[in-house]
């Protein structure tokens, strides 16, 4: 039994997922394909509807 | 994102790709290639001197192919980590050629060209599965003549135009003023030297190019051949010069884009592609509509949609607020076809539905609301996995268990299961997250669960 | 921390110290990493560079800026304008807004005392209720109304703080007062009495026909 | 600070070359020398990579071999290398907090790669505000804070239950609390939910029994919430129960208390019979329909984006279509037109239900808000843009889509919880895009209806991830908290006024009695030093670890040289 989680995808669906099971205690593995995390979100300018930048 | 890379229970593998799956909900073993990046992550201190010195410049696959990086690159700069990657299909030295610059310049010794892909394998409990999706190519609609007409773009390039850290730094350049630009500079450095070359002769023989040219014309120099030389050299620069001139006319006449059209539903609710709605691009063209106006007020925006589908927490109020303030026309229609008129201008031919009429309109961008179309590699992520897809190829869920696979122990979230928004996709997967944990914690509790009803 | 954190009273001690211009940016309205301490700081510097016109000061010396973290060329583009615009005004005290070194510190003490006091900092920190829900008998105010009433509470906080500085020199009479601070004597009058009220001053003694006030020690 | 203490203050800096980064545009060897003419400056370093395991050895050594007791890092962005530079520090024994770290890299050598000179200069700047700064840190300690393992989940419905289970399945304890009487909310009104159609008495029944015996969960129907008291980790609640009132400890409480239908008294004649609202239309799906009904006609945006209802109420589109739809089936050959502003029938399933009712005969008129339907007699006029005329649609059962509101009291919930409502009474999470679930005070957490309208997929996945979200305090078992937070430095100059109780954007500050009378108390848990009570506080009694206005004036001091 392990109780490890393996999220794959590291765009901010993946981002969240981790860090929720993190935070709780348990040991994640996150594989992304791409050099660097942050997925379709990171290349947004500002979000919707408040404006937000995007990371 | 930066919380990822310095939570002590996140091991980040970046740059890696998922080869096989073996086992069962509570026991899978996975089996992951970490690419090679041809540098070492345990030096690389993210300081980006090599990428300076890199003499091979990219199309940077981060700025929609609209700017460009190095062979050596990281993918965007906050990106986490900061460890930077060698490119294999562009570096000099990985493809035989002499070079190394980066090696000599990084100072921590964090390039490695030996470096070999290596596997690993991981022992873990449960999988989520948050592979994202892919931007629809709109080049399959031949219609809207995308890839043809420079300024028609995709709405995630326009958004990296929008972008103050995209390569235009967030003026609404034109992609075909950009290429003019471009142009121009390639001209006048081709002029430079032509001058440079036309110079030295007439030092030589200190005499002006235009009045040697008349009097070689007259043959008064006879077969001369360093002048003739001299004269082969200044009729290419003529038509050079004047191509420099005319181009340098267009790029004066150069403004930022301020008719915008955004055209809905590009790939979505269309038969021939995906027939489902994609669910943000409404409100991300209505956003980007109105970032534009913040940059240059008298932008004007016509959204040509079928409905607008302005469903979120305060997304109505916001396109109205687009409307009101932002000077954004909603108009209901499909685009029937998109065709390039003078200056480059595309034209927008669409059925205004209220007055039943087939209209034309010109513009000075046109922006495509693609479709959030299965990621590439799905199946085979699939197969891997052994979940199985819906009809569109997102990964199958059940109406009632919305992140769970049919596969226990494998969890999915955001655009992999369906097209969805951020804050969607973040409750999303958090939901999953719940479910995962459930399963790490399953041998804890199940004494209590046996109590259970 | 946050913009927030930035207490209007430091930008008059930064002048006093010697500095020229201050620049705060802070994140775009609605991206406050601290939900709102960017509408507090813009609130309290829109009030601080009132104060700063008011008693002669440029006030494009203060600015609040907006920027997200991802935008560097905005950045520089701020930052790069707002030393122009410090450049073009010059060192303070010798450029346009010229005090004299010791009447620089003066204002400044005085800019101080009413950026720190607590009217002008219940009527800013409440400045969102006021405009949305209305103050403590319901009266809704339009910006336009509570900016009159800061300018109002602004001029009468200096008149104030000035008084108080007279007065720290040694017991007045109001009209010696009125004289010195080139005020009104009914003004100075009636800022007096408002101030014996509240404890702060207190009549020492007669002298001749013109009482003379003096200041009551605050305790901590 | 007293005089004595300073004279005890031995600073060390370590000033990076990062490779080339800075040492190739700054003058490596006058910043160090410079920083070594410093008050209080025992030591200096410079190192190719402090970051590096060499670099953080060398501070390390430095500090127990030269008694240092402050530390100057000046090198790249705190951003990413403040927690390892910190951490090496209370590695060596020396307190985290007396750390500080000088950006010479990003704000300096990076921007100044032309001007050496003047980039030098500003480096110099830079590290004379840092040493400053540094010789009046104070040591600070983690703030740690104890989580009741109890969950509070205030509403009943789908969202509620299933939120429930996930946190009892944990092992978590939890309280439900339910208003009506019985568990189930909305969902005991729907008949099918589309567009799988299953059963929604189905669910509520299996859910509802999961809920009630689960040995985990206790349900307190017929009860309400009168009071809360306390901050993450250390809730207390009063509950209003019919078996009398309880008061129960807790660490985190789930907000799902759903959302209520518009009645639409006035609008298009409504009047309960033969015009219903789609809800009233679901009772009597479930019932059967009567074989009279032939003709159907439903209005979409009944009383929704308007003036007085701006928003989109996101799920009544979904609800028409799909009761079309089971019209067609219970009554078919009948007659279904809905008249519409946008089909807001997002997502893949929903355009597909939409394209199918399309496909079974459903016709859809396009109608505009300028020139909305109106209802005379048993048939409804509408004007069709399609067509360029008014047409006469005449119906056995006209059906109103009417939005979801908040419910009545969620101001006062609200209240209770110290969580703000938005403009519509929906309640305002943390971050509309990144803290769906969350809000800003820590320790409460939200799904379902409450937040925004959902259909039930939603309302379960949002109920799943609150439960994940609320989860991490409790298996934590506490809460560990940075100490740069506020402080009252100074109680006797605090006059209890209670301007940054008002201003605290997380309900951290509150008033208290005490024997000099009232006087503010940070909660520490809940402060997340963002500094607004400091620069409020006219009496200068609040203040912010780490950045107290000592401090800061020292930097701005130092920086005029």
């Amino acid at each position: 039994m392990s109780k490890d989680v393996l999220v794959i995808g590291g765009g901010i669906a993946g981002i969240q997922a981790s860090l929720d099971l993190a935070d709780m205690g348990i040991k994640v593995h996150l594989v992304e394909r791409l050099p660097s995390i942050g997925g379709k979100m990171a290349q947004l300018d500002k979000t919707f509807p408040t404006n937000d930048c995007a990371i | 994102m930066l919380d990822v890379g310095r939570h002590p229970n996140i091991r980040l593998l970046a740059y890696s790709e998922l080869e096989k799956i073996e086992g069962e909900a509570g026991n899978f073993k996975a089996t992951v290639r970490r690419k090679a990046r041809y540098v070492e992550e345990d030096k690389c201190t993210g300081c980006g001197a090599c990428k300076e010195k890199c003499p091979t410049v990219v199309p940077d696959s981060f700025n929609e192919g609209l700017g460009t990086r190095k062979a050596i690159y990281s993918y965007f700069a906050q990106g986490i980590p900061s460890t930077h990657t060698i490119d294999p299909d562009h570096c000099r030295q990985l493809n035989g050629k002499k070079c190394g610059v980066c090696a000599k310049t990084c100072q921590a010794k964090a390039i490695n060209f030996e470096q070999k892909d290596r596997i690993v394998e991981i022992q873990v409990g449960s999988i989520i599965v948050a592979a994202g999706y892919d931007v629809f190519d709109p080049k399959s609609i031949p219609e809207y003549r995308y890839g043809e007409i420079p300024n028609v773009v995709t709405a995630i390039e326009f958004e990296r135009l929008l972008s103050a850290s995209g390569p235009t730094s967030g003026h609404l350049d034109r992609p075909s003023d950009r290429a003019l630009e471009a142009e121009l500079e390639e001209v006048e450095k081709k002029v430079e030297r032509s001058r440079k070359a036309l110079d030295k002769y007439e030092e030589k023989y200190g005499e002006k190019s235009i009045d040697f040219i008349t009097k070689f014309r007259a043959g008064q120099y006879g077969d001369d051949s360093d002048k003739a030389k001299w004269a082969e050299k200044y009729e290419e620069f003529l038509p050079l010069e004047k191509s420099y001139e005319d181009l340098k006319q267009k790029v004066s006449g150069i403004t930022v884009a301020k008719r915008l059209a955004f055209v809905q539903c590009v790939g979505s609710r269309d038969f021939r592609f995906y027939p489902f709605c994609s669910g943000y691009c409404c409100m991300h063209s209505i956003k980007e509509a109105i970032i534009a106006h913040e940059h240059e007020r008298e932008t004007a925006s016509t959204i040509f949609g079928m409905d607008i589908r302005a469903v979120g927490k305060g997304f109505e109020e916001y396109k109205i607020r687009g409307g009101n303030h932002s000077n954004i026309t909603y108009v209901r229609g499909r685009v029937a076809e998109i065709t390039e008129g003078p200056g480059r201008n595309p034209v927008v031919t669409y059925e205004d539905t209220k007055e039943r009429k087939v209209k034309s309109q010109e513009f000075d961008m046109v922006i495509l609301a693609t479709a959030c179309a299965p990621t590439r590699g799905i199946a085979e992520l699939a197969k891997t996995l052994g979940v199985e897809l819906d009809k569109y190829n997102f990964i199958k869920t059940s109406p009632l268990s919305p992140v769970d696979t049919t596969v226990p122990g494998i969890f999915v979230c955001g655009c992999a299961q369906a097209p969805m928004d951020v804050p969607e996709s973040v409750a999303q997967a958090s939901s999953a997250a719940a479910r995962a944990a459930e399963i790490a914690f399953q041998s804890d509790l199940e004494k209590e669960r046996a109590v259970a009803c | 921390m946050c913009t927030g954190r930035i207490d209007p009273a430091l930008a008059a001690k930064a002048f006093r110290k010697g500095l020229d211009g201050m620049l705060v940016v802070g994140c775009y309205f609605g991206d406050c990493h601290y939900i709102s301490g960017n509408y507090q700081a813009k609130a309290k510097l829109d009030m601080a560079r009132k104060l700063f016109a008011h008693i002669g000061l440029n006030p494009e010396r203060l600015a609040f800026r907006q920027c997200s973290s991802g935008e560097a060329s905005v950045f520089v583009k701020i930052v790069g304008e707002f030393t122009e615009k410090i450049k073009e005004l010059g060192p303070l005290g010798a450029g346009a807004d010229r005090f004299e070194a010791s009447k620089l510190t003066k204002k400044m003490d005085i800019a101080e005392a009413v950026l720190a006091g607590e009217k002008i900092r219940w009527v800013i920190g409440k400045r969102t209720p006021f405009l949305q829900t209305g103050n403590m008998y319901g009266e809704i105010f339009t910006e336009h109304e509570f900016n009159r009433a800061i300018d109002m509470i602004i001029v009468e906080e200096t008149e104030v703080q000035e008084i108080l500085a007279g007065l720290r020199e040694g017991a007045k009479s109001v009209k010696d007062l009125a004289a010195s601070l080139s005020m009104p004597v009914e003004k100075v009058f009636r800022h007096i009495l408002a101030l014996k009220r509240r404890g702060f001053v207190a009549l020492k003694r007669i002298a001749g026909r013109s009482p003379l006030y003096t200041l009551v020690p605050q305790e901590v | 600070m007293p005089a004595n203490k300073s004279d005890d203050i031995r600073i060390g800096v370590f000033i990076c070359h990062c490779g080339s980064n800075i040492a190739g545009y700054l003058d490596m060897e006058a910043l160090g020398s410079y920083a070594e003419s410093l008050p209080h400056v025992a030591f200096v370093q410079r190192n190719l990579y402090t970051c590096s395991e060499g670099g953080i050895n060398e501070i390390k050594k430095a500090i127990g071999e030269k008694n240092l007791n402050r530390v100057v890092v000046a090198s790249c962005t705190p951003r990413t290398h403040e927690p390892l530079f910190r951490s090496s520090c209370a590695e060596a024994g020396l307190n985290p907090y007396l750390f500080e770290m000088v950006n010479i890299r990003d704000q300096c050598s990076w921007v100044h790669m032309q001007e050496r000179e003047d980039g030098t200069s500003k480096a110099k700047d830079l590290i004379r505000m840092g040493v400053a700064k540094a010789a009046l840190l104070e040591p600070q300690n983690p703030i740690m804070s104890e989580v009741t393992p109890r969950a509070m989940i205030i509403g009943g419905g789908i969202a509620g239950m299933t939120a429930a289970l996930a946190l009892a399945n944990r092992g978590y304890e939890v309280v439900v609390v339910e208003r009506s009487d019985r568990l189930g909310g909305m969902l005991l009104n729907l008949n099918k939910l589309g567009p799988s159609m299953a059963d929604a008495a189905e669910l509520a029944e299996k859910t509802v029994k999961a809920v009630s015996c689960h040995p985990k969960i206790t349900v307190f129907t017929g009860s309400s919430v009168t009071g809360v008291q306390g901050f993450i980790g250390k809730y207390s609640a009063d509950i209003e129960t019919p078996a009398g009132a309880k008061k129960i400890d807790l660490g985190v409480i789930i907000v799902a208390t759903g959302a209520r239908n518009l009645v639409p008294a006035g609008l298009f004649q409504y009047e309960g019979e033969k015009i219903v609202t789609q809800l009233e239309l679901e009772t009597r799906l479930k019932k059967g329909l009567a074989s009279s009904l032939k003709d159907f006609v439903m209005i979409q945006c009944v009383g929704a984006r308007n003036e007085e209802r701006p928003y989109c109420s996101r799920i009544c589109c979904q609800t028409a279509v799909k009761n079309a739809l089971l019209i067609r089936e219970q009554a078919p050959g009948s007659k279904v037109t809905i008249l519409y502003r946008d089909m807001q029938m997002y997502g893949v399933e929903n355009e597909e239900m939409f394209r199918d009712s399309k496909a079974r005969g459903i016709r859809y008129v396009n109608y505009d808000p300028e020139k909305p339907p109106r209802v005379e007699g048993s048939s409804v006029v509408v004007y069709n843009a399609l067509l360029g005329r008014e047409m006469k649609l005449p119906f056995d059962l006209l059906a109103l889509s009417t939005p979801l509101l908040s419910q009545e009291d969620s101001d006062e919930t609200g209240k209770l919880l110290r969580v703000p409502v938005d403009e519509n009474g929906f309640f305002l999470e943390g971050h509309v895009k990144l803290k769906p679930l969350d809000f800003a005070t820590d320790g409460v957490f939200l799904c379902g209806s409450a937040r925004f309208p959902a259909n039930v997929r939603e309302a379960v996945a949002q109920g799943l991830g609150a439960a994940s979200r609320a989860s991490i305090p409790l298996s934590k078992g506490s809460v560990v908290v940075e100490p740069i937070i506020s402080v009252l430095a100074n109680e006797d100059a605090c006059r209890g006024c209670g301007l940054c109780v008002a201003l605290c954007p997380y309900g951290a500050l509150e008033i208290h009695k005490t024997e000099k009378g009232r006087k503010v108390r940070v909660i520490d848990v809940a402060c997340k030093g963002c500094g607004v009570c400091a620069a409020t506080c006219y009496q200068h009694a609040l203040t912010i670890n780490s950045f107290t206005d000592d401090q800061i004036e020292a930097q701005i001091g130092a920086f005029l040289g």
